[in-house]
């Protein structure tokens, strides 16, 4: 789960990692008159989406006079922000955070995330933070220190002291740098999170270490027993689609082509779009009725297809194991009994029961095709979204 | 021959008064499958699809052999189902339960290093040895023993490659879901090791997907360690953009686990690669009859 | 470090283990008007010693005569306490836990400690708890079952259930005993225990789980991060040469026989030790004076061993490594300047400079016996004792 | 021949700058030994004893292979220092220090299980190969090349076994002290391994303690796995009472860790004992020249 830079915000300083001054401006409120009860300095206004990008993209605004913060507010405020990240819809800014403006000496980056290979929590940190961090570590991989944490002994001084003398700190930041890491990794461990990114963590002008920015994202296996975290979700971020196959117990990505694919199981729904692909087309969705795919399940997974507009074909791909294929073809004709079928369903199904299933999807209707192969199945999807 | 289970595996079944563990464990049963047990909490003393249900995995084993496990028990709670069965000795525990917390992961995985437990998930449809014994999900009917080794991190994907071994007339030695979870137990190196050194194995099918590095790792391993034809499949070519990591993913990643890379790495160790799941089969019966 | 019992059950209640209702009486308190204020029921005196078989030496006494608990406290406080663990002075009751009296269903054995072979911490419980455990474990060691903890993971649940089956508790016995156990193990951690028992863990009339006695035992080697713990330290339970020893850096440990040891390593200290017990003598002490034994050091282990009127002869004992032998001859005579010097001293120098030290040492004394082995010297000095 | 360590042993000191880490470095040099650089934390990039000093291990490796880490620094931080030198991937590993806190050093081995680090102590005189290499504070004079491997859990006692086989004319391929803390890295049973498996050792000899049950242990092992003559004393028969683990020591004992019971396990294991310290190099002089 995705949380706002002001939430992650909020944790840091339940944590004790020390951030700037802020204040935060939401849909609904009364902009000239929080801007009038502000310190009247400069500020920077950071559109509050879940999505990276935002400097790039004008979600991030330096207001150096404090007379015109209202109308920078005003003018991003409930507006869809775009980003490299957001897809072309963008994502609507229903909050805006409002941080003071200091002086950056220097940009670190620093992050915690779970690492696959070690199997351990690691710390990523660098002395040239900042937005070129992935140029950093491509070019100049010798400049980005990475420790693991092995969960028996937790976050050791060594460490600690290792990442200091790489990033080249004074003396007395080596404790501030301790107090933030041991602080960041009781955050990470108490709030199940699967990365906590600091970029820039920066050093002002006194020489104070200050989170100038803050990424969180929460391991979303863990949520039922991080109730404050819940509280976070931002359902205004997320896909409307998305948001309800989820709901519906479905794993669905909106994507830009033209084939709807209907698939149960992770790997085989993204073997299917690589199949489209192959063979000439563009899936329109990543869509996982799940391992255990139900005859409910598949004729919601039909609606949700042909909910959206560019779909031209379907291509349904269900390998039954525990569920009988023809319990699944019985779904199919369930859900277009609901929802008029104006475009061409390619239907293949493999595993048990597969024979009977074909057989029940056999002259049912025209729009319906049942086929015998992947391949075939993927051509048939391709050639009748192009027709 | 096979690797990990047998005819002779005795199974005890985590959370078998539970609806998945109780279907599973029926369907295992019908395969053939020495069930001899179940635990439940709470439910010690009393009988389950004929089955003595215990508390405790220690009370199990006081009446019962037991050489494999396998967990159906709710994601909350499937780590220390895990360690129970860690901390009782059992040699193999294969974890079906999905949504396991990646943090449980961390604590599970630092103890398995300490043990002598192989863990096979979570997240997985199991390990099935054709004919012979069946822990977890897969359909059992779609499976023929034969001589081909399957891996794969992928569930129903894994099913695709199964069918067609199967309808190539070539059949499996044993084939093992290892889960796609960031962390799990028997990883793809692990099985390549064990699939090389088992006799009946002629080939070996490897399913990927994107994400991690395992399959870079994997290729390096085929290429100094395994002489036997390996076909593999990656899945992500057209991948959803997903969720980004932050940067923190991609510099850890050092710029792997994208499916292309994985192709690359893996084509670059001599194996033979698929780009259509579709010509699995085919490319291993090649393979196998050349 | 050892801390009595109701210091134990005050971070028992700190750490939210259930212990009864208690009352604490210390010298100095106006014993009949604390008597006085409290409810007027049956109480269980317990002296507050730091030692084991409190019980049969009549160091806890049941009170069910509210009218007589004022006399029983005033017989009990200020005076000496000998049980078979305190040695014959016995310690100093200076305080005195008052515990309200219930009623016991059941006794239960419940105790954590670092364990040496699997290098974890372990929780050891039996269904059989009480004074006989020991016999317990020895006779019937089925009935204790113990558990490990591994530092990464934690107590787990699991482990909790099975302690909880084994000791057969009621269903809701369990949540209760999972969490003491929690419990404990962050009390143990935090605190730096090396050991918490709780013998016995007793089920009420009502079926809850208590801790009716609370045994603590904190790893010396952590005092330094444990300050709240420090302050626990009672000096009145400590033998006054060994705490003055303690002091000095020396380790010395009073025993019953008549011929003084002076050693440098703990392990050669236990040698010699056996060694005169070997060739017939009995060791009035053990004394480390520390591996790297100092000139000044050894003077005062001198003066030590000689304020115990029982010695009637000395063995020093030094193996010179990094310390030269003939700065431990000189230590020698440094001492024997200082105080008078009425028996004899058996001298064994070894290793470095060894040569050097015996010459300096011969004809100083009557009373010094420069010896060149490990036999002569142990041979010499129980003779000297017994003549 | 030797074992852990020999002439090629390159040696960092951690904590160097410090009073002991100074002066037993010195002595170190002064014996031969090959001290390649030190760390203290803050004093990087300044020279000590004529060698470099950095802020981290990891600085050091940068200019120095090394193939040792002895460790000097205050007990509160040595764990910290042990874990450093684990992570930066020191094979063998010296912590002279005494007073490291007991569940500091449980979360050491946990880590220390997975690494490919060997620890040696901590509260131990540390390890000497003579004539070759010296880590730790033994008296470096005592010592000769020789053919007899010594182990043992206490410091000075040690010293008088190696006086003993130095006397006699035997001398020492290596003498090991893995300390006497209640958790430690290397054991007896690892160190009779090392032993039984170096051609020049031709006889080894233990130098045990009451508490624990290490000595048992290592009776066992040796009756299975060792065929060189061994001689064993054991310190404590007359031991101090001591402060009791309340019931719970001995319940998890098992009644083992007395003087008496190790003698005897050893005896039945075949295990030369001597009940005298005086004794060692003696007995174990018959049995070589038996």
């Amino acid at each position: 789960m995705h949380i706002h830079e002001y939430q992650a915000k909020s944790l840091f300083a339940c944590h004790g990692i020390p951030i700037l001054a802020s204040h935060l401006v939401v849909v609904g409120d009364d902009i000239e008159s929080v801007c009038a009860s502000i310190e009247k300095r400069a500020w920077i206004a950071k559109a509050q989406v879940h999505a990276g990008g935002r400097g790039k993209a004008g979600g991030v605004v330096r207001v150096d006079d404090p007379s015109e913060l209202a109308s920078v507010v005003t003018n991003m405020l409930g507006t869809s922000l775009v980003t490299k990240q957001t897809g072309e819809m963008g994502l609507p800014v229903n909050s805006i955070l409002l941080e003071e403006v200091i002086e950056i000496e220097r940009e670190i980056y620093l992050a915690l995330l779970v690492d696959r290979g070690s199997k351990q929590i690691a710390i990523i940190a660098s002395a040239e933070g900042g937005m070129d961090i992935e140029q950093v570590a491509q070019k100049t991989p010798e400049k980005i220190v990475t420790h693991f944490i092995h969960p028996a002994a937790g976050l050791q001084l060594n460490q600690i002291r290792n990442i200091g003398y790489a990033l080249k700190l004074e003396k007395n930041q080596h404790s501030q740098l301790q107090e933030i890491l041991f602080n960041l990794y009781h955050l990470f461990v108490s709030n199940d999170c699967s990365l906590v990114e600091i970029n820039p963590l920066i050093v002002d002008a006194n020489g104070n270490l200050i989170a100038l920015d803050a990424k969180i994202n929460i391991d979303d296996n863990a949520l039922h027993r991080q109730q404050d975290i819940q509280e976070f979700r931002d359902i205004s971020q997320e896909n409307i689609s998305e948001a309800h196959a989820e709901k519906l117990g479905l794993n669905y990505i909106k994507l830009d082509g033209n084939i709807g694919c209907i698939v149960n199981g992770a790997g085989l729904a993204m073997a299917t779009m690589d199949l489209v692909k192959h063979h000439g087309g563009e899936p329109a969705n990543f869509l996982d009725v799940g391992g255990g795919a139900t005859q409910s399940k598949v004729a919601e997974a039909f609606k949700l297809v042909l909910s959206d507009d560019n779909v031209k074909s379907i291509f349904v791909n269900i390998f039954g194991g525990i569920v009988r294929c023809d319990l699944i073809a019985q779904g199919i004709l369930d859900a277009i009994q609901e929802v008029e079928l104006s475009i061409p369903v390619t239907v293949l199904l493999q595993g048990t029961n597969a024979a009977e299933g074909k057989k029940l999807l056999e002259n049912q209707s025209a729009k319906i095709i049942p086929v015998s192969t992947l391949t075939e199945g993927a051509m048939q999807a391709v050639m009748l979204a192009n027709t | 021959m096979s690797i990990l289970i047998s005819n002779n595996t005795r199974v005890l079944c985590q959370g078998i008064t539970g609806t998945q563990g109780s279907f599973h464990s029926q369907q295992a049963i019908a395969y053939g499958t020495q069930v001899v047990a179940g635990v439940t909490p709470g439910r010690g003393g009393t009988a389950h699809l004929e089955l003595p249900v215990y508390d405790t995995i220690d009370q199990a084993l006081e009446s019962h052999a037991v050489d494999a496990s396998v967990i159906y028990v709710p994601a909350p709670f499937a780590a220390d189902a895990i360690l129970e069965a860690v901390y009782a000795g059992i040699k193999i525990i294969v974890c079906i339960t999905e949504g396991v917390p990646v943090l449980d992961m961390i604590k599970v995985n630092a103890v398995l290093r300490n043990s002598h437990s192989l863990l096979i998930g979570p997240n997985c449809p199991g390990v099935i040895t054709p004919g012979e014994c069946k822990i977890g999900i897969m359909p059992g009917e779609i499976h023929r023993p034969g001589n081909i080794g399957i891996v794969s991190r992928s569930g129903t994907l894994t099913y695709v490659a199964v069918n067609q071994t199967t309808q190539h007339g070539l059949g499996q030695t044993t084939c093992v879901g290892i889960g796609g979870d960031p962390i799990h137990g028997l990883d793809f190196l692990d099985c390549l090791q064990l699939f090389e050194d088992d006799e009946a194995t002629q080939g070996i099918i490897m399913v990927g997907e994107i994400g991690g590095t395992a399959e870079e790792e994997a290729a390096e391993f085929i290429q100094e360690k395994v002489t036997k034809p390996v076909v593999a499949y990656i899945a992500g070519v057209t991948a959803p953009p997903g969720k980004r990591m932050g940067h923190a993913g991609a510099i850890i990643s050092g710029g792997k686990g994208t499916a292309e890379q994985k192709f690359l790495a893996l084509e670059k160790a001599g194996v033979t690669t698929v780009h259509s799941p579709a010509d699995i089969g085919e490319h291993m019966s090649m393979l196998i009859n050349a």
